[in-house]
C-alpha cells in the first residue's frame, strides 16, 4: 500500500544543506504496523512529512495504493512529533478533536460520538473544554492522539506520539494503538525512541542509520499477535528482539549512507542478545 | 482508561494567581483599568490647564483645559452639535464598515493564494501611499458634497490598513499548525476559517484599530475641506471664525471619539482573543 | 535558469500595474474631461515636471523630512511601544490619551504643532511623526504582548533581565509585527509629508502637488500623485530589501516546512 | 443623515429649470464675504425667484471650483485671481455676478497687512526681506501685497511668503514665526484685539473699487440652463444691494453661518458689496497677476470671463 | 537547600478552575539529583515553575538556601519540557547557548570553550550554526540542554529533558548529567516518565499522585554511586526499585489528594517486587 522508492531530500539553507534521507526504499503492506527507530536527527520525521505528502522529496516518490502522493491523500491522519504547535491555540479540546471530522459530514451525533470516545479512550474527558495551553505537555499530546483517533483514517503516521506521557499511559496507549490497529484495520507507522515500545508494538521494525539516512535494518518482529503488556514484555523472545534492537541503534549511531554502503537485510535475527535489565 | 487527575475547583473563585511581579490585576481588572485610564487623561487635562498659563504658549491660542470644556458644555446643548456628530458618525461607521469588510475580504483572499499575493505586492505599495487628500478633488468631481464623497476618501484610507495587517498576519502561520491543516485535508476554505484567520487575528485587531481611527480622521478632514456636513464642517467654521474654544472643544469629541473606539476594540479583544497570548497572560495570570 | 526567474520575478511585480496602466491610457485616450485628462497628457507632463530642477528643489527636500520624520516615528514607536506593550499598568494609564491624539486629524493637529514647533521643517517632520508613530505603536504593543510565554520564562529563568531581554527577546519576537507597523507607517508617512506641506511650506513634492491642484495643472497635478505612487512603491523595495535581512530568520521559519 | 437628498436628484431638478422651485447649491467660503448670499436668503430674493438655495461651505477653491465644474453644485464663490488663473488654465468657468469688493478704506479695508505692536515695520516698504504670511500663495494675496509694497517704494520681489490659513495667522504673528500677516476678516479684527498693528490694505491699495471676488457657474449650466443664471443673477443683485443698504443686517447674518460672535461681530469690517464687477480693477488685477507670472504665459480673457 | 512547604498552586481560568498542587512538601538537600515522576498532567511542569519562581503558589512556598523564591533566583537553570518554544528562534544554535553566558561576563574565550563544549557533550557539534527550526525534535532538545549545562547553574531543574531523543543519545546524556553532578556538585531535579531512568538516575525519586496533587512516595535509591548504563541497570536491585515505582505509578493513577489522605512516606521498600521484564 505505501511504497516509498529511492527517497531522498536535501534541506537546503543559506549556509547550511543538509542531505537528511539519503536513499529510502521500502514498503508498507496494507493493514500492517510498522514501528520506525533512528538516531536522533537521522530523519525520520522527514521521512513522515514526505509520506503525509507534506513535503516535496528531492529525488525519489513515495505511492500509496499505486499512485504517487503529491499532496496530503485522504483518509491519512498524522499526529505530529511538535504536538503542542499542531493543537490550535484558539479552539478547545473537543473543537480541536472535532475539526477534521466536520468536513466529513457525519451528522451531528456521530461527529460528538466519536470525539467523545476518542477523548475518552485517551483519558481527557474532563478536559474537553479546556484550551491546549491550559493543558500539560502529557495532555497536549493525549489530545493530538484523539484527534487522529476520531477521525478513523486508513492510514496513521505517528511521530513519537507518546513521548510526553507517563508509564502507565504510555502502556495504555500502545494497547489502543494495537486495539484499534486490529478492530479497523488501519495500516500504522509509528516512529518511537523507545526499544520497548517498538517491539512491543508492531509487526517490523525498520530501523535507520543516522544522516545521510538509509535504512540500516528491516526487522520482522515476530510475537504472538496476541500481545499483552505484562506476559509480552516478559517473553524471552521480546528479550531477544529488543536486545537486536538496541544493539542496532547504537551501531546506527555510526553507520551512515557514507560508512557502509550495505544492502538493506530483511532478517530476522535469531541469536539470544543480552538483556537491558535483569530480573 | 482512567482519567488522570483534573479536578475542578469550584470552592475558590478568585484565585491569586498572577505570576510574580504580575500581582493583583485580578480582582475587578476593568475597574482598575479604567481608574487608571481616568488617571491618564486628568493628567492630561492638568497639562492642557497649566499649559496656557506659562509663557510656552498664550491662552488665545491653546485655551485651557477648563475653558475647553466649557464650551464643550455649551455645544453639547445646541442640536446642530448633535446633527453634526450623527453625520460624522454615520459617515465614519459606514467608511470604516466597508473598508473592514473589504479590507479583510481582499487580504483573506490573497493572503491565502500566494501567487496573488506577489501579482498585487506591487499594486498595494503603488497605491497606499496616495494620499486621500490629493483625491479630494477626485471625490468632489464624482460626489459633490455627498456623503458618498466623503466614503470615498474614508474607504480608501483606511482601506489599506486594514488589508495590510490582515497580510502580514496571514503570513504568520505556524508552520505546524499549517501543516496539521493540510494533513487532515482541511481544504482552502477550512485552513482559512480555522487556522489562517484565527493566526491573523490579533494583526487583524490592530489592523481595525488602526483603520477606525483612519477613517474618523479622514471623515473629519472630508468635512473640513469638501465641507460635507458633520464634525469637521463645524471645525472649519470655528476655524475661520478664529473661535478658538469652539475648535479645540469640537477637536477634544473626535479625540474622545477615538477613546470610545478604542475602548470597544479593547472590549471584542478580550472576547475574541481570549485564547491568544497577549489576552491571557493578563486575564487569568 | 536565473535568467527566468528573473523573468518571472519581473513578470510577477510589473505584470499588474502593466495592466492597470494599460486599463488608464485607455480609457482616458481621448478624455476631454478637465479632471482627467489622457494618461499620455499626464505622462508628458511627468517627464517635464520631475526631471528638471524640480528634482533637487522639491522631491529632495521632501525625502530628508519624511526620512527624519519616519526614523523619528520608528524610535518613538517602537520606545513607547515597548513600554507600553510590557507593563500593563503603563498601558492603563497611556491609552486612552494616546488613543485621544491619535483620533485628532492631522489638519487641526498641525496648528497646534505649529504653536509648538514654528513653521518651518521642525513642524513638517513633527507631523509625519504624529501620523507615522501610530501604526507602529500599536503593532510594537501588540507584538510585545503576544512574546511567547515558554520563551520569556526562559529568559527570566537564566537571570536575562533589563536590557539584554529587550534586545535578545522581545524586540526581536515582535520584529515581525513590528515590521509590520513600520510597513504601514511608511505610506502613511508619505501621505503626511504632503499633508505637512500645505502649511507653511514654500517647497516640497506636497506642496508643489497642491500648488498645481489650486493653479488647475491638473495633468501636472496628476503627475505629482503618480511620482508619489512611484515614490511608495521604490520605497516599499528598499523597505522589503531591509525586511528581509532583518526578518532572515522569520521567513526561513515560515517557510521551513513549506514545499519549495 | 448625511447630506440629505442626493446631489443627481438636486442636480437633475436644477438643470430642467421649470416654473417650480429649483434646489440650488451653491458652494461657498464661511466667511464675511458672502453675507449677502445668506442675508438674500433669507429675504426671500431667491426664493421669490423659484430658487432654493442650499450652501456648501468648502475650506477653497480645491474643493468648489471641481464641484460646479462637475455640476455637482450649480454656482460657487470665488476670488477673481483664482477665476482667472482657471479660466487660462481651460476650466470652462464664467462669473455669473459680483462677491464682493474691497470697501476702498486704506487701513481699514476688509484684508490688510498686520503685524505685531512692537514691529519695525512701519509701512508696505518696510517689508522688503521681511517673511509675510498669505492664505494661498500665487494668488490675490501676494499679488496685491506686492502692489502695495510697490506702491509704498519698496522692492516687491524681496518679499518672502508663506502660505498659513487665516485662523492661524495671528497666532503666528504673535510667535514671531512670521513678520506680517495678510489677514482676512475676522482675523485682522482678533489680531488687532491682541494688539497688532495694520500698516497696508493691498486692496485698496491696488485700486478702491477693486472686485475681490464673484459668484460663478460652469460652461454647461451656462449653456444648458440661462434662465437659472439670470435668475441667480438677479437676486444676487439684490441681495448685494439690499446688503449694501443694510450693513447691520448683513453683520447679523454672519451669526448663523459663523460662530463669529461678542466684541468681534461688532468691530468687524466688512467689504463693500457693489451689484456689479468693476471691470477697470480686473483688468489692473490680471496685469498684476501677470506681473508675477502666475498664468504662465497665458493672459486671462477678461470680457468671457466677467461680462 | 530547596524547601518545599505546603504548596498548592490553583489555576484560575474563565470557565475552568484546576488544583494543579494540593499540598507538596519536600525538602531537597545541597548537591542531591531526585528524580520526579508522576502521572501525565499532575503538576510536575507546575511544581518546577513554582521551585524557579517563574509562578507563584496560590499557597505555600518554595525556599532556597532558606530565603523565599519570590522570582527566578539566580545560578538556576531550566529545561522546559516544551524545548522548541523556549528556543530563540531568531539566534542560532551557538547563540542560544552562549546566550545566558552572556551577563556571566567570563571573556570571549572561556564562553567559547564552554559553548563548544556543551555543544558536543550533547552530540550537536556539527549543528552550531543551524537555527532551531533547521533542527529535528530531538536536536532541539539537546540545543536546551547545552544551554543550561554551558550555564554551569547551582541548581537545574529538568522538565522531561530526555524525552525526544533515542535510546542511545539517552543513555549517554544520563551520564552525562550524572558526571556533571558528580563534578560540579549541582542540585538537580530532574523530571522524567521513563521509571528506568527516575531509579538510574539519582538519589531519591518522588512520585507524586494524580491530581490533586500530593507526594505519594518518597524513594531513597540505594543503588552504589558508581553507576553504568550495563551493570547498574542488570543488577537485581535496580529491578526491585524499578518494580517499585511501576507499581506506585499506576497506584498513583488512582490515588489522589482527594482519596487518600495518608501521610507522607519517606520510605525505602525492600521487599522485592515482581518485575516488567523478564531476563
Ligand atoms: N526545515 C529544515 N531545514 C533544514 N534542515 C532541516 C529541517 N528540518 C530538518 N532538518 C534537518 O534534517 C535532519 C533530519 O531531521 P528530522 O526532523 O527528520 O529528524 P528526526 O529523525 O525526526 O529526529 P528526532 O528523532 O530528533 O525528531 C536533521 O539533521 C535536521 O537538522
Ligand atoms: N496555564 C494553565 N492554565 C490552566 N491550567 C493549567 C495551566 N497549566 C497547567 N494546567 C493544568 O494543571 C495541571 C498540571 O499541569 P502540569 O503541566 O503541571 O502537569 P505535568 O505533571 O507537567 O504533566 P505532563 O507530564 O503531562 O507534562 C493539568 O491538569 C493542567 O491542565
Ligand atoms: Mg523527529
Ligand atoms: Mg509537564
Amino acid at each position: 500500500m505505501l511504497d516509498v522508492q529511492d527517497l531522498q531530500k536535501i534541506y537546503t539553507g543559506r549556509h547550511r544543506n543538509v542531505e537528511a534521507l539519503r536513499n529510502l526504499t521500502f514498503h508498507i503492506a496494507e493493514g500492517e504496523l510498522v514501528c520506525l527507530v533512528g538516531p536522533s536527527g537521522c530523519g525520520k520525521t522527514t521521512l513522515l512529512k514526505c509520506m503525509a505528502g507534506l513535503l516535496a522529496p528531492t529525488r525519489g516518490e513515495v505511492r500509496l495504493d499505486g499512485r504517487p502522493v503529491a499532496g496530503p491523500p485522504p483518509g491519512m491522519a498524522v499526529v505530529f512529533q511538535e504536538y503542542g504547535r499542531s493543537l490550535f491555540a484558539w479552539m478547545n479540546v473537543r473543537d480541536n478533536v472535532a475539526l477534521p471530522l466536520r468536513r466529513k459530514k457525519l451528522g451531528k451525533a456521530r461527529e460528538r460520538e466519536l470525539v467523545d470516545h476518542a477523548l475518552e479512550v485517551v483519558g481527557l474527558s474532563d478536559a474537553h473544554e479546556a484550551y491546549p495551553w491550559q493543558l500539560s505537555g502529557g495532555m497536549q499530546q493525549r489530545v493530538a492522539i484523539a484527534r487522529a483517533v476520531a477521525y478513523e483514517p486508513k492510514v496513521l503516521l505517528m511521530d513519537e506520539p507518546f513521548a510526553a506521557v507517563d508509564a502507565q499511559t504510555r502502556a495504555e496507549l500502545e494497547d489502543l494503538i494495537r486495539k484499534l490497529w486490529h478492530e479497523l484495520g488501519v495500516t500504522v507507522l509509528f516512529v518511537t525512541h523507545d526499544i520497548d515500545e517498538a517491539v512491543y508494538l508492531g509487526q517490523r521494525t525498520l530501523i535507520l542509520s543516522k544522516s545521510p539516512t538509509v535504512v540500516q535494518e528491516d526487522l520482522t518482529i515476530d510475537l504472538p499477535d496476541e500481545r499483552d503488556q505484562l506476559h509480552t514484555r516478559s517473553s524471552p523472545r521480546f528479550a531477544e528482539l529488543r536486545a537486536h534492537v538496541y544493539e542496532q541503534i547504537q551501531r546506527a549511531k555510526h553507520h551512515s549512507g557514507d560508512t557502509a554502503p550495505d544492502p538493506v537485510i530483511a532478517d530476522r535475527t535469531i541469536e539470544p542478545v543480552l538483556q537491558k535489565t535483569e530480573s | 482508561m482512567t482519567s488522570p487527575g483534573l479536578t475542578p475547583v469550584l470552592a475558590e473563585p478568585a484565585g491569586t494567581d498572577s505570576g510574580p511581579g504580575g500581582a493583583s490585576a485580578r480582582r475587578g481588572p476593568v475597574p482598575v483599568a479604567v481608574l487608571r485610564g481616568l488617571a491618564g487623561l486628568a493628567g492630561l487635562v492638568a497639562v492642557l490647564e497649566v499649559l496656557p498659563h506659562t509663557s510656552l504658549v498664550s491662552a488665545d491660542y491653546l485655551p485651557p483645559a477648563s475653558e475647553t470644556v466649557r464650551t464643550l458644555g455649551t455645544l453639547l446643548a445646541e442640536p446642530t452639535f448633535w446633527t453634526a456628530l450623527g453625520d460624522t458618525l454615520t459617515g465614519w461607521g459606514l467608511g470604516l464598515a466597508v473598508a473592514v469588510v473589504a479590507g479583510v475580504a481582499a487580504g483573506v483572499v490573497i493572503g491565502s493564494v500566494p501567487v496573488l499575493r506577489a501579482v498585487t505586492a506591487s499594486t498595494i505599495e503603488f497605491l497606499r501611499p496616495i494620499p486621500s487628500v490629493a483625491l479630494i478633488p477626485v471625490a468632489v468631481l464624482l460626489y459633490g458634497t455627498d456623503l458618498r464623497s466623503k466614503l470615498l476618501l474614508v474607504v480608501y484610507a483606511s482601506f489599506w490598513q486594514v488589508i495590510v495587517q490582515v497580510l502580514a498576519g496571514m503570513q504568520d502561520v505556524d508552520p505546524v499548525a499549517e501543516d496539521t491543516a493540510r494533513s487532515y485535508l482541511l481544504g482552502t476554505w477550512g485552513r482559512v476559517r480555522h487556522v489562517l484567520w484565527p493566526t491573523a487575528l490579533p494583526y487583524v485587531m490592530t489592523g481595525v484599530r488602526l483603520a477606525a481611527t483612519v477613517a474618523l480622521i479622514l471623515t473629519i478632514t472630508a468635512e473640513l475641506v469638501i465641507g460635507a456636513p458633520g464634525l469637521g464642517h463645524e471645525i472649519a467654521v470655528a476655524q475661520v471664525s478664529g473661535a478658538v474654544p469652539e475648535v479645540y472643544a469640537l477637536v477634544l469629541v473626535t479625540g474622545l471619539l477615538g477613546v470610545a473606539v478604542n475602548l470597544a476594540a479593547r472590549a471584542v479583544e478580550r472576547r475574541a482573543l481570549h485564547w491568544h497570548q497577549s489576552v491571557r497572560r493578563e486575564v487569568t495570570a | 535558469m536565473t535568467a527566468l526567474s528573473v523573468l518571472r520575478r519581473g513578470l510577477l511585480v510589473l505584470g499588474l500595474p502593466a495592466v492597470l496602466f494599460a486599463v488608464w491610457w485607455f480609457a482616458t485616450a481621448g478624455s476631454a474631461d478637465f479632471y482627467f485628462p489622457p494618461l499620455s497628457t499626464i505622462l508628458d507632463s511627468f517627464g517635464k515636471v520631475w526631471t528638471g530642477e524640480r528634482l533637487l528643489s522639491d522631491v529632495v527636500p521632501s525625502l530628508l523630512r519624511l526620512a527624519a520624520g519616519y526614523l523619528l516615528a520608528v524610535v518613538v514607536g517602537v520606545g513607547l511601544g515597548l513600554v507600553v506593550g510590557m507593563r500593563r499598568a503603563v498601558r492603563d494609564v497611556l491609552e486612552p490619551v494616546l488613543e485621544l491624539f491619535r483620533a485628532i486629524p492631522p489638519p487641526v493637529l498641525i496648528p497646534v504643532i505649529m504653536l509648538f514647533a514654528g513653521i518651518g521643517d521642525t513642524m513638517k517632520v513633527l507631523v509625519i511623526v504624529s501620523g507615522c508613530m501610530w501604526p507602529i505603536l500599536l503593532n510594537t504593543v501588540e507584538g510585545v504582548r503576544a512574546v511567547d510565554e515558554v520563551l520569556g520564562d526562559t529568559c527570566r529563568s537564566y537571570g536575562i533581565t533589563g536590557v539584554a531581554r529587550l534586545r535578545h527577546l522581545v524586540l526581536r519576537a515582535a520584529s515581525p509585527q513590528i515590521v509590520t507597523g513600520m510597513r504601514q507607517a511608511l505610506s502613511i508617512g508619505i501621505i503626511l509629508m504632503v499633508i505637512s506641506e500645505m502649511f507653511a511650506a514654500s517647497n516640497g513634492l506636497g506642496f508643489t502637488i497642491v500648488q498645481f491642484q489650486r493653479s488647475f495643472a491638473i495633468p501636472e497635478m496628476w503627475s505629482g500623485v503618480l511620482l508619489l505612487g512611484i515614490l511608495g512603491f521604490l520605497l516599499s523595495l528598499l523597505f522589503r530589501f531591509a525586511e528581509n535581512r532583518a526578518l532572515a530568520w522569520y521567513h526561513g521559519l515560515r517557510r521551513a516546512q513549506r514545499n519549495p | 443623515a448625511g447630506c440629505g437628498s442626493s446631489s443627481s436628484s438636486s442636480g437633475a431638478s436644477a438643470s430642467s429649470g421649470g416654473g417650480k422651485t429649483t434646489e440650488v447649491k451653491v458652494g461657498i467660503i464661511p466667511i464675511v464675504d458672502v453675507a449677502p448670499l445668506y442675508l438674500g436668503d433669507k429675504k426671500g430674493f431667491f426664493s421669490s425667484r423659484g430658487i432654493k438655495l442650499k450652501m456648501e461651505s468648502a475650506q477653497g477653491g480645491a474643493a468648489i471650483i471641481p464641484g460646479v465644474v462637475s455640476g455637482q453644485f450649480q454656482f460657487g464663490f470665488s476670488n477673481t485671481t483664482s477665476l482667472m488663473l482657471a479660466q487660462t488654465k481651460g476650466v470652462p468657468v464664467k462669473s455669473v455676478v459680483n462677491g464682493a469688493a474691497s470697501n476702498g478704506k486704506i487701513g481699514a479695508d476688509v484684508t490688510g497687512v498686520a503685524v505685531k505692536k512692537d514691529s519695525s515695520i512701519k509701512s508696505a516698504k518696510d517689508l522688503a526681506g521681511q517673511t509675510v504670511a498669505v492664505n494661498t500663495l500665487q494668488n490675490i494675496g501676494d499679488t496685491t501685497v506686492r502692489e502695495s509694497v510697490r506702491k509704498a517704494g519698496g522692492d516687491p520681489s524681496k518679499v518672502k511668503f508663506v502660505e498659513i490659513p487665516f485662523d492661524q495667522m495671528p497666532a503666528a504673528l504673535d510667535g514671531g514665526q512670521v513678520d506680517a500677516a495678510w489677514m482676512g476678516e475676522p482675523a485682522t479684527t482678533i489680531a488687532k484685539g491682541q494688539g497688532a498693528r495694520v500698516i497696508a490694505s493691498p486692496f485698496a491699495e491696488t485700486d478702491p473699487k477693486l472686485t475681490v471676488a464673484t459668484y460663478f457657474t460652469s460652461a454647461k449650466v451656462m449653456q444648458e440652463n440661462p434662465d437659472l443664471v439670470k435668475k441667480f443673477s438677479e437676486a444676487m443683485a439684490e441681495s448685494l444691494t439690499y446688503a449694501s443698504e443694510h450693513p447691520d443686517e448683513a453683520r447679523q447674518i454672519l451669526t448663523s453661518y459663523t460662530k463669529i460672535s461678542g466684541d468681534v461681530l461688532d468691530k468687524l469690517i466688512l467689504p463693500s458689496w457693489p451689484a456689479e464687477v468693476d471691470m477697470a480693477s480686473l483688468e489692473k488685477l490680471a496685469a498684476l497677476g501677470e506681473e508675477d507670472g502666475i498664468f504662465g504665459d497665458k493672459k486671462p480673457d477678461l470680457n468671457a470671463l466677467f461680462s
